[in-house]
């Protein structure tokens, strides 16, 4: 097993010089490239290593850092092993190439995280929405839309919960029952 | 008495060593002469038609020599019909070729020379009451085919006419032993005298001499499988030519085989034998047609299936049958020239005469294309058309005789025929036209004489009663073996110093 | 005789006698809340009895039940649904979800209160709740309607202005047939 | 009068073909005064038991009218002149309409004139006559020629050849062509030729009523001629050959001393014609072929009837026929009215089409409730009349067999009511008008007439009973049917009239209720507003159901529809083909060759010379 | 004019009795099936209540003049066989129009309602309606064989197509065809299977792939009108069998007697049963029940 990491690894080094490796314990590889040579790596996987599967696509927001991180997990069944590939976007203009000619369902991560993250991937072809009908608001996921607020102000809420905003309180406040200790762990 | 039958051999004669030397006086008098002497010579045959279904046969004398000794010519109903048939397709067939090509006048000439020659060759060969002199006649028309057949001189057209000589030679040299073979025997020429002292022949003499007459009269009357020649011959020959083969060279043949058989020999089992032969030459020739691609060829295969059902008819033997077998004849004649004159205007400018290439063509010939589908309606026999007629008599005559089988293999042929047709007529009125295909104009002439041909199909077709007196004398005469010898014979002891 | 005030008070008391014992239940199965139906349709809680009965479509349902939170996209088929449903027709929220968005209450993308956008007969309250109170809420029901007070249908008629305004604001992009009965 | 009759139609065929040139007016009207006229002269001047002889060829011809004859005119002079009236509407704006034109009044004659000759052979030839110009129709459209066309001209040539031979042996024995004599000499006939000679025919016949082993070139056929003209070929020209059929049948076969095998087995050909019919139209998208399997189906209880031949069977099998001739020129009117309309004709592209062509959907509705044989209409009569026959003449098996193929029906029937006029209204065909009056008027009346017949079926049984008592048959008036009641055997009868008033009755009546129970709130929704899950289908979205249509019953059957006839056909044909490539090969283009050949001829004539000539 | 007020009148008593005692059965179906799941179940009238909950619903909607009609092409099924169907022995009961010759029109007349609903539903535009009348017209199909089987069988033993000669045929000899045509009956038996639509024959409207199919687009007084007319038909249905099969009825309540203890037989196999692919059931139709109705046939034909 860890001969072959090592050697993906290796293999990985040689054809993309600046790719950024990280080995993790038991069966995963990091990897950290450019984003313009992320197809370059993942058909690489995908042909030439046997990394047949493309298991999840997903999308970190680095707030502090403005940038957004994409991962994309691909799987050796072969080998057993999985490999992320890691790539930071620059979150002002977020655009990453379209994969979903290599694998066809990346279609389905990438038109999630068009909606969730306001990420565009050239020439995806899904003219309709996805998971948010009829949605506004600026994506949800990312991390500087203040969920809450977007609720109070869009939906209508029934008065008389400002003052049950957290179960345990109430309970607490309204048959002075006292909590267990681990309970308070767990405090709002 | 308007005219003799001698005249029928003389005129034209005169007329084709009359054409080179008019032609120097006026050029167009090389295309008008054979017409002026067809359309007389119908119009003799046609008055002596009427006169000999009344009153008898006429044997003419020639030279004074009378029968056995000299040469006779002999317009009986039988012979006169096809006479008429013969010169009227001739005409019909001159009408046609009238501006044939536009060819030069050297062409012309030699043409109409030819032409002219075929059509005598192929009367003499009804006509004529001696067996040599048949013979003789049989070569004047095979040279004037062969050279017909190369008349365009390609090298298609050479090999045809090559095969065609070659076929044809063997032909002569077995009509020759055929001859000789009787004339040492009986030492006799004349067909009525051979006829009548037949019995004194030895049988297996006989037998041999009517073996070789079938070998070779059977080339000409293209059963199979001597009509080897005949395919390529039909389909390498200029179109009108192609009528002429089927309209009057093999009915010329077919005439001298069954006159063979049914009056110089009377030989057990030859009814039985032509009907082999008829069906067998029927279903080849049918079925070879129906996977051909060249269209005069397949209209050469459909011709020598049509004259295996002639053979049938004269096979079944009886009256109806004869009258059956000279209808279709006469059908075949007509309808089948037709066929070969329409036939050559669609496929005109094509090299290969493809039938791919007449896709489409009715928009751009529409009476051509409509007299070519009624001469295929007619040939495949449906109502109320010429086709109809003759092949109904055939059946009831069958039917009569009791030839079931031969009743169902002759329709099921038949299927087969009209498939082929039909699919020519599909192409020609509902393919998409192919582009590169030229189409030519038929000229004036050549749509009078389709048009003449396309107006007997439907006389005959209603009025089928125009014909029918003539096929039954006709058919009587054929049969009447006695009468023929005692006419014949008896004009003769009647000159007898 | 049948505009007779009399008779047609009897006539009345009939109609809502059947219309009460006989509820045929569109459940429209939105969240976690769709688990508690089998129990409460099955041999243990039977709500058969009450002459509660599954019906296949809108169209021929009485009781809209809507087990559990609505998402805005939900919310727009829970509406469609609602107004192919013939009269008299009624509304069960089922579950805290539909009273006040429950655990859902902070989420970008769901309703916080069912009775804003639809007229609500009946809540039943818990998360989940248990099929005995689903059939205490049935019942709940069964009363409204013998008494007359079962008009949900009526105030959504009578009020489809304020309602359509609640559910635009929500929808933003409205394509529906007009709601004319 | 006859000729009459007869030169009118000709000389109308060749007028409104030379009038096509001049103007399109002129030959729509001559086509019009022809058609007309015939009909006028056919109804006012046409004796029953008129003969006119002539003599062409030898033979002896002889035309004239009887009331069997009259019965099968009057289906295809009726149908003609209401197709005719359709056709000008429908042709409108087509080509080679004088063509169109001739070939349709032809057709008329010649149909007529089978029927109405006396001897043989005009009647071979009008049958000849019939056969290329319905062939003209069939390649009208210039579409798959090759294939539908030569089918079709083969298959009818055969028949016509069978026909032939038979008519050749008649003559040959008699010396006479006369039908009559042909009849009265029958028992004098040999064993031998007294099977042969109806077989013969029958193969004829039943190409042209589409039984089942050569029924191959009907559904091509069918759909290939245009509509205007295919409901007379399914609605009239087939009754040819059921007009040949019952000819043999009653002249014939029922002389002869072992008939049975041979009932049982056209019984049999034509049931099993009725369900291989039936399922296959099942299994069609394409309207038209729906249609022409339908028909095929239709012909095949009309042959069982014909072939059983009892006086209830008979009738039932007259009856049918025009029966036949009414609904399936509705149908096939109603299909070439979508046509015109939408420009399409597969189930899978039209749908919704109810209120847009509202008269097309109530004629085609009656048509198919007649169609069905579902009460009140007259397809019930003929039905009920079938199956009393089938029982009371011992054919047990045989109803199973009919009931099945007339079960099976109904899912068709569905089929092309819903393909067209029924399932969602789609944005594609929002455009779509109603048919103009020419084409609508004909098909109501004769749905019309469809309705009148289920309570008064005696308006046509009247004329088929006629019709049967030339053929021989005792008159059955009032012992197997009267007015508007039908008896059978057993004394068991059917009282038309008080069910027909009961079923409209109790249908008014709930309709009633139904309309009037909150008339005023009810309102119409498209069909856009439908339950589906809540979805609100957008216009573009399709949700009509109409690809696989009915797949699982096609599954259940799957092992019986495995087998085609044309395939069969296809494989001999094919084979055919190899062989005559392979004759072709015989001549080898190659001069020697040929020289061999005939020297081989020699020889083999000379080694065999003893046994021909000896 | 009288005949006609009789019939009438006749008509109205019949149907309101084949009315309460089919929606009864209905009632019962439901009541017993809840009992054999363990539990309590709706109440015996529990029908009653929905029939009238549906009338008096409120029905604001239609999809055009096909659909409008459906119900009434249904009922038109019920009350047609109704009046056909001779209720007790000898007509005792009500005059109708039961006539000689009947039961080939009752099998035409049966498939009447089936057809006008499909158009009904056709029209609606619903796809799950249009698969669900192709599923029922296929089962049709299929259960229509046995059944007809069986109807020949008795025609050619007795030599009638009359349903009242039948009764008195087995009035006079005493026995019943069930056990006279015992091969007749089975078939029949196992066609009324598929008459009914109970499992595991009810893929047509089968609630939870086709929402309720043709039926799905109809509530309010169209699915009132169908309810009635479906017990209606149910009951119509019953009475047939029993006089064809079981010696009719000398008076009402050995009618429900046997009506109900026949309507057991569907019922309580519908209960035990899963549910049937199209092609099974028809397959199924046309396996045992249809050789049950050739041994019938061959039973009438040569014993």
């Amino acid at each position: 097993m860890e001969k072959t990491k090592l050697s993906i690894i290796s293999q990985i080094k040689n054809h993309f010089n600046d790719a950024r490796e990280k080995n993790y314990p038991y069966n995963r590889v990091d990897f950290s490239v450019r984003k313009e040579i992320v197809p370059q790596v993942l058909l690489y996987l995908k042909d030439v290593m046997g990394f047949k599967h493309l298991s999840h696509i997903s999308c970190v927001d680095w707030l502090e850092d403005n940038e957004f991180e994409l991962v994309f997990i691909v799987w050796s069944p072969a080998d057993k092993i999985k490999v992320f590939v890691h790539t930071r976007l620059d979150r002002e203009h977020p655009v990453m190439d379209n994969l979903d000619m290599i694998w066809r369902h990346a279609h389905t991560y990438e038109r999630e995280m068009r909606e969730m993250f306001g990420i565009q991937f050239t020439g995806l072809d899904a003219p309709e929405e996805f998971l948010l009908e009829d949605w506004q608001g600026p994506p949800p996921m990312r991390r500087d839309f203040d969920t809450e607020t977007y609720a109070a102000e869009t939906y209508w809420e029934r008065p008389g919960r400002e003052d049950a905003q957290d179960v345990r309180e109430t309970i607490e406040k309204r048959t002075g029952e006292v909590l267990p200790d681990f309970a308070k762990n767990y405090k709002r | 008495m308007v005219g003799s039958p001698v005249l029928f051999i003389a005129i034209p004669l005169l007329a084709a060593f009359l054409i080179p030397l008019l032609g120097f006086v006026w050029k167009e008098s090389v295309r008008i002469l054979p017409g002026l002497v067809l359309l007389y010579l119908l119009y003799l045959s046609l008055t002596l038609m009427e006169q000999v279904v009344h009153t008898g046969t006429i044997v003419e004398v020639i030279a004074g020599w009378a029968p056995p000794w000299g040469i006779n010519l002999v317009f009986s109903p039988l012979t006169g019909l096809l006479t008429t048939l013969m010169i009227l397709m001739g005409f019909i067939i001159w009408i046609y070729s009238y501006r044939f090509k536009n060819i030069d006048f050297q062409e012309a000439v030699k043409y109409f020379i030819l032409l002219l020659m075929l059509i005598t060759g192929s009367v003499g060969i009804v006509l004529t009451g001696d067996i040599f002199n048949q013979f003789v006649f049989i070569e004047i028309t095979s040279i004037s085919a062969y050279a017909l057949t190369a008349f365009y001189k390609g090298r298609d057209s050479a090999e045809a006419s090559f095969k065609y000589l070659m076929i044809g030679s063997l032909s002569s040299m077995f009509l020759l032993l055929a001859i000789a073979l009787i004339y040492s025997q009986l030492g006799t020429l004349n067909m009525a005298d051979i006829a009548a002292k037949a019995h004194l022949m030895k049988p297996e003499f006989k037998i041999l001499a009517l073996i070789f007459f079938i070998t070779g009269l059977g080339i000409e009357a293209e059963i199979f499988p001597l009509n080897g020649w005949a395919p390529d011959a039909y389909a390498q020959a200029p179109g009108p030519i192609g009528a002429a083969f089927s309209g009057i060279v093999v009915k010329a043949g077919v005439y001298a085989m069954i006159r063979v058989m049914f009056t110089l020999f009377d030989v057990a089992g030859t009814h039985q034998f032509l009907i082999v032969i008829g069906i067998i030459t029927l279903i080849i020739a049918e079925m070879s047609a129906v996977r051909q691609e060249h269209l005069k060829r397949m209209l050469a295969y459909s011709s020598i299936g049509q004259m295996g059902l002639v053979i049938v008819a004269f096979g079944i033997g009886t009256e109806e049958g004869v009258f059956a077998a000279l209808f279709l004849m006469l059908n075949h004649a007509i309808i089948k020239s037709l066929l070969f004159l329409s036939g050559s205007y669609l496929v005109y400018h094509s090299t290969g005469k493809y039938i791919s290439e007449v896709d489409g063509i009715a928009r751009n010939l529409p009476i051509t294309s409509f007299l070519f589908a009624l001469g295929s309606i007619a040939i495949v026999g449906m109502p109320p058309f010429a086709g109809f007629w003759s092949k109904w008599s055939m059946l009831t005559a069958a039917a009569h005789s009791n030839l079931i089988l031969i009743i169902g293999l002759v329709l099921s042929v038949s299927l087969i025929e009209l498939v082929y047709y039909f699919r020519v007529l599909n192409r020609i009125y509902f393919f998409p036209k192919k582009k590169e295909v030229v189409v030519k104009k038929p000229t004036i002439n050549a749509l009078l004489a389709m048009g003449l041909l396309g107006l007997l199909i439907l006389i005959i077709g209603f009025y089928p009663d125009s014909v029918t007196g003539y096929l039954h004398a006709a058919s009587q005469s054929l049969l009447d073996k006695g009468k023929y010898i005692h006419d014949v014979l008896s004009t003769g002891q009647l000159l007898l110093p | 005789m049948i505009n007779d005030k009399n008779s047609q008070k009897i006539v009345d008391i009939i109609r809502n006698y059947a219309r009460k014992h006989s509820l045929w239940i569109l459940a429209y199965g939105t969240g976690c809340g769709a688990i508690e139906i089998p129990p409460t349709m099955t041999s243990r809680y039977d709500a058969e009895r009450l002459g509660v009965r599954g019906a296949a479509t809108p169209r021929q349902a009485d009781v809209l039940l809507i087990t559990g939170y609505l998402t805005t996209k939900t919310l727009k088929r829970v509406i469609r649904v609602y107004e192919q449903m013939q009269d008299p027709k009624y509304v069960i929220g089922f579950g805290s979800c539909t009273i006040n968005g429950g655990m859902y209450w902070d989420s970008y993308n769901t309703i916080k209160a069912l009775d804003r956008y639809l007229p609500v007969d009946v809540y039943i309250n818990g998360c989940m709740p248990r099929p005995e109170s689903v059939l205490a809420g049935f019942a709940k029901l069964q009363e409204l309607i013998q008494a007359g007070k079962a008009d949900g249908a009526k105030k959504y008629k009578e009020n489809l202005e304020w309602y359509r305004e609640n559910q635009k604001k929500v929808i933003p992009t409205w394509r529906m047939p007009e709601y004319n009965w | 009068m006859i000729y009459i009759l007869f030169s009118i139609l000709l000389g109308g065929a060749i007028l409104t073909f030379l009038a096509n040139k001049i103007s399109g007016l002129l030959r729509d009207t001559f086509f019009l005064l022809t058609m007309l006229g015939a009909t006028l002269i056919f109804y006012t001047q046409l004796h029953i038991g008129g003969l006119v002889n002539f003599s062409i060829g030898s033979f002896n011809l002889e035309w004239g009218v009887n009331s069997f004859s009259w019965y099968f005119s009057l289906i295809v002079l009726g149908l003609g002149t209401l197709a005719a009236f359709y056709a000008l509407s429908y042709m409108k704006g087509k080509e080679n309409l004088g063509f169109f034109y001739f070939s349709f009044l032809i057709s008329i004659l010649s149909m007529l004139g089978i029927v109405m000759s006396h001897d043989l052979i005009s009647f071979f030839i009008f049958w000849e006559m019939m056969t290329w110009s319905s062939y003209f129709m069939v390649i009208y459209s210039g579409k798959n020629v090759q294939k539908n066309g030569i089918n079709y001209i083969l298959f009818s040539a055969f028949g016509a050849y069978a026909m032939l031979t038979a008519i050749a042996l008649v003559y040959a024995n008699i010396h006479s062509l006369s039908i009559v004599e042909m009849i009265s000499n029958y028992g004098q006939f040999s064993p031998a030729l007294q099977t042969w000679i109806p077989i013969l025919f029958l193969m004829a016949f039943s190409v042209k009523a589409a039984m089942m082993p050569l029924h191959v070139w009907a559904p091509g056929a069918y759909s290939d001629s245009p509509m205007a003209y295919t409901s007379v070929f399914s609605g009239a020209l087939s009754k040819m050959g059921i007009y040949g059929m019952i000819l043999i049948f009653v002249t014939m076969i029922s002389h002869l001393p072992d008939d049975t095998w041979f009932r049982e087995v056209f019984a049999w050909l034509g049931a099993i014609t009725a369900i291989m019919g039936t399922l296959w139209a099942i299994a069609q998208d394409d309207a038209r072929k729906l249609l022409a399997y339908s028909s095929v189906a239709q012909l095949g209880y009309i042959i069982t009837g014909v072939a059983i031949g009892t006086d209830l069977a008979m009738l039932s099998a007259l009856f049918l026929a025009a029966l036949h001739a009414l609904f399936k020129g509705t149908l096939f009117m109603a299909v070439g009215a979508v046509e015109r309309q939408t420009g399409t004709v597969k189930f899978s592209e039209v749908t919704g089409l109810i209120r847009k062509m509202p008269w097309t959907f109530i004629a085609s509705l009656l048509a198919i409730i007649a169609l069905a044989g579902i009460p009140p209409l007259g397809g019930f009569v003929g039905k009920w009349m079938l199956y009393e026959s089938l029982i009371n003449s011992n054919h047990y098996i045989l109803v199973i067999a009919i009931f099945f193929a007339s079960t099976s029906a109904f899912l068709y029937c569905y089929k092309f009511l819903f393909g067209f006029f029924l399932g969602q209204e789609e944005k594609e065909w929002a455009h779509v008008k109603e048919a103009p009056a020419l084409m609508v008027v004909p098909m109501l009346l004769m749905a019309g007439f469809l309705v009148i017949l289920g309570t008064f079926p005696g308006i046509l049984l009247k004329p088929a009973d006629t019709a049967m008592q030339t053929l021989g048959f005792a008159p059955t008036e009032g012992h197997l049917w009267s007015m508007s009641v039908l008896f059978n055997a057993w004394g068991d009868q059917v009282l038309l009239r008080p069910l027909v008033y009961a079923i409209a009755g109790i249908f008014l009546f709930f309709l009633i209720i139904l309309t009037v129970k909150g008339w005023k709130n009810t309102r119409y929704v498209t069909t856009k507003d439908i339950s589906s899950s809540g979805e609100v289908p957008l216009e573009h979205e399709n949700l009509t159901f109409s690809v696989n249509f009915y797949q699982p019953f096609l599954r259940a059957v799957g092992p019986v529809m495995k087998h085609r006839m044309i395939t069969w056909y296809r494989e001999f044909g094919a084979g055919m083909e190899t062989i005559f490539d392979f004759t072709r090969r015989i001549y080898t283009g190659n001069g020697q060759t040929y020289a061999i050949y005939v020297m081989v001829f020699l020889v083999i004539i000379l080694l065999l010379q003893n046994t021909i000539f000896g | 004019m009288h005949e006609i007020i009789q019939i009438t009148w006749g008509a109205i008593v019949s149907f309101i009795l084949a009315f309460t005692v089919g929606i009864t059965y209905m009632g019962l179906n439901r009541k017993i099936t809840a009992r054999i799941q363990n539990r309590i179940g709706p109440p015996w009238y529990q029908n009653f209540i929905d029939v009238i909950k549906l009338g008096s619903k409120q029905t604001s909607i239609h999809h055009g003049v096909m659909q409008h009609m459906g119900p009434a092409f249904i009922m038109v099924t019920s009350v047609m066989s109704l009046l056909i169907i001779p209720i007790l022995n000898q007509n005792r009961f009500f005059p109708n129009l039961n006539f000689h010759g009947d039961l080939v029109f009752l099998l035409y007349i049966m498939v009447f309602g089936p057809l006008g609903m499909a158009l009904g539903a056709g029209q609606t535009g619903n796809p799950n309606s249009a698969i669900g009348v192709t599923r029922g017209l296929s089962q049709m199909a299929g259960f229509e064989i046995p059944w007809v089987m069986a109807l020949v069988a008795l025609m050619i033993q007795y030599k009638t197509t009359s349903i009242v000669d039948l009764m008195n045929i087995q009035v006079e000899t005493g026995k019943w065809l069930m056990f006279s045509s015992p091969f007749a009956f089975l078939a029949a038996l196992l066609a009324m299977l598929g008459m009914f639509r109970y499992a595991p024959f009810d893929i047509v409207g089968a609630p939870q792939e086709l929402a309720s199919g043709p039926m799905s687009e109809n509530g309010g007084k169209y699915l009132f009108v169908m309810m009635s007319a479906g017990s209606v038909f149910a009951f119509a249905k019953l009475t047939l069998y029993v006089d064809l099969f079981m010696g009719g009825a000398n008076n009402l309540i050995i009618l429900v007697v046997k009506t109900f203890s026949l309507y057991l037989f569907p019922m309580l196999y519908g209960i035990v049963s899963p549910r049937y692919r199209t092609e099974q059931s028809v397959r199924y139709f046309w396996g045992w029940p249809s050789l049950f109705g050739l041994l019938a046939i061959l039973h009438a034909m040569f014993f």
